[in-house]
């Protein structure tokens, strides 16, 4: 079972949400992350995320597994936006479920942790003031 | 005698070499040496300490050596999210 | 304007995350609380959450507004569900949004929290093995 | 002179007093007062401790004085969430 995905077309969190939820979860917590209109104090027009596949996904699915060992969670999500995205555009959603919320909150917080971390997906920003750049943070 | 390897471009380093793969002959012992050698070639700004690399689509070692018709990947500094 | 809800009705959570976003939001964290098959060690077979209700949308409107105050986010909701629920119903939500994460995981922890603790709601289960209770934690 | 109020009950302490709300003079001097008079006469589980007060929809303090036509609760312990 996959339980993380790139996606390169807008996706449904209503969904993806519905399919963590069973009688057992007492708690679910989740996180959007949502392209921001400005970033280290310029403005933002739009941005690209691109992937390198294959490791992106294999990654991917060793930081939910690892988040589902670590963690007494019931079940764990991820799916990453590739491709061009405008402003207000979802970029990556987490969705974790447990029987409560202490284990739920510190999953979800490490997941996207590690995501961003360790995930070769790598963002593209074009600047209203002119000019685009990759973001390699250090 | 020497490996023949295709190494992938992603994001800055694409941009630099202008080319997302090429496949040719290498003679590098290992993989830093490779890079250090393709940096030279292309320019890249990234030194090899801000770069991770893969080999078919798994994260590897510095110090492994090229493998004949292995694809590489070098990683620059992830920013998903 | 009412950031705290009490519902005596199932509330669609989609447009409830909707009505948080806009081109400043970078990071949206949320929470929900779904009404578990057990509880301490004991099949439950339903629930029903009972609120004073004129207290309860007092306080938890100032949690909301505290957590405004205290949390470098752009806005918050929470919403409680009232009446009888039935297992895998939703009780609560909570939504956060900022321009970064650490903010808004923070906000939304703390919000549930805070409305688990100060508003005045309370949950009586009724058990598979017969029984049921009002429950009033230490 | 008494003072008119409305006291209601919720969740155990509704199941307990067999009502959810009633209105009666008291002479009690302070609202912890009055809490140890009604649980004496309901038999009321919880001890003072464990609760607390509002009056007219807005937290109080134990040693309030009832206000005259002013709507008391005692809230236990909550359980949402």
């Amino acid at each position: 079972m996959n339980r993380f995905a790139l996606s390169d077309t807008p996706f449904d969190v209503a969904t993806l949400r519905a399919g963590l939820l069973d009688a057992r979860v007492g708690g679910y917590a989740s996180f959007e992350g949502w392209v921001r209109d400005h970033n280290a104090g310029r403005a933002v027009t739009g941005l690209r995320y691109e992937a390198y596949v294959a490791l992106a996904q294999a990654e991917g699915e060793r930081v939910l597994g690892q988040a589902c060992e670590r963690f007494d969670i019931l079940d764990a999500r991820c799916v990453h936006r590739t491709g061009e995205l405008a402003i207000g555009e979802l970029a990556v959603w987490v969705g974790v479920s447990a029987a409560h919320r202490d284990a739920a909150f510190a999953a979800c917080r490490w997941i996207i942790d590690e995501v961003k971390q360790r995930v070769p997906i790598w963002k593209h920003e074009t600047y209203a003031q002119g000019g685009a750049d990759w973001l390699h943070p250090e | 005698m020497s490996t023949r390897i295709t190494v992938l471009y992603f994001a800055s380093l694409r941009d630099v070499a202008g080319i997302d793969h090429e496949t040719f002959d290498t003679n590098a012992p290992d993989l830093r040496v490779l890079y250090i050698e393709l940096r030279a070639r292309h320019g890249f700004p990234l030194p090899v300490e801000k770069l991770r690399v893969a080999v078919d689509g798994e994260f590897a070692r510095w110090d492994d050596a090229p493998r004949d018709r292995s694809e590489i990947a070098f990683i620059p500094p992830v920013s998903g999210g």
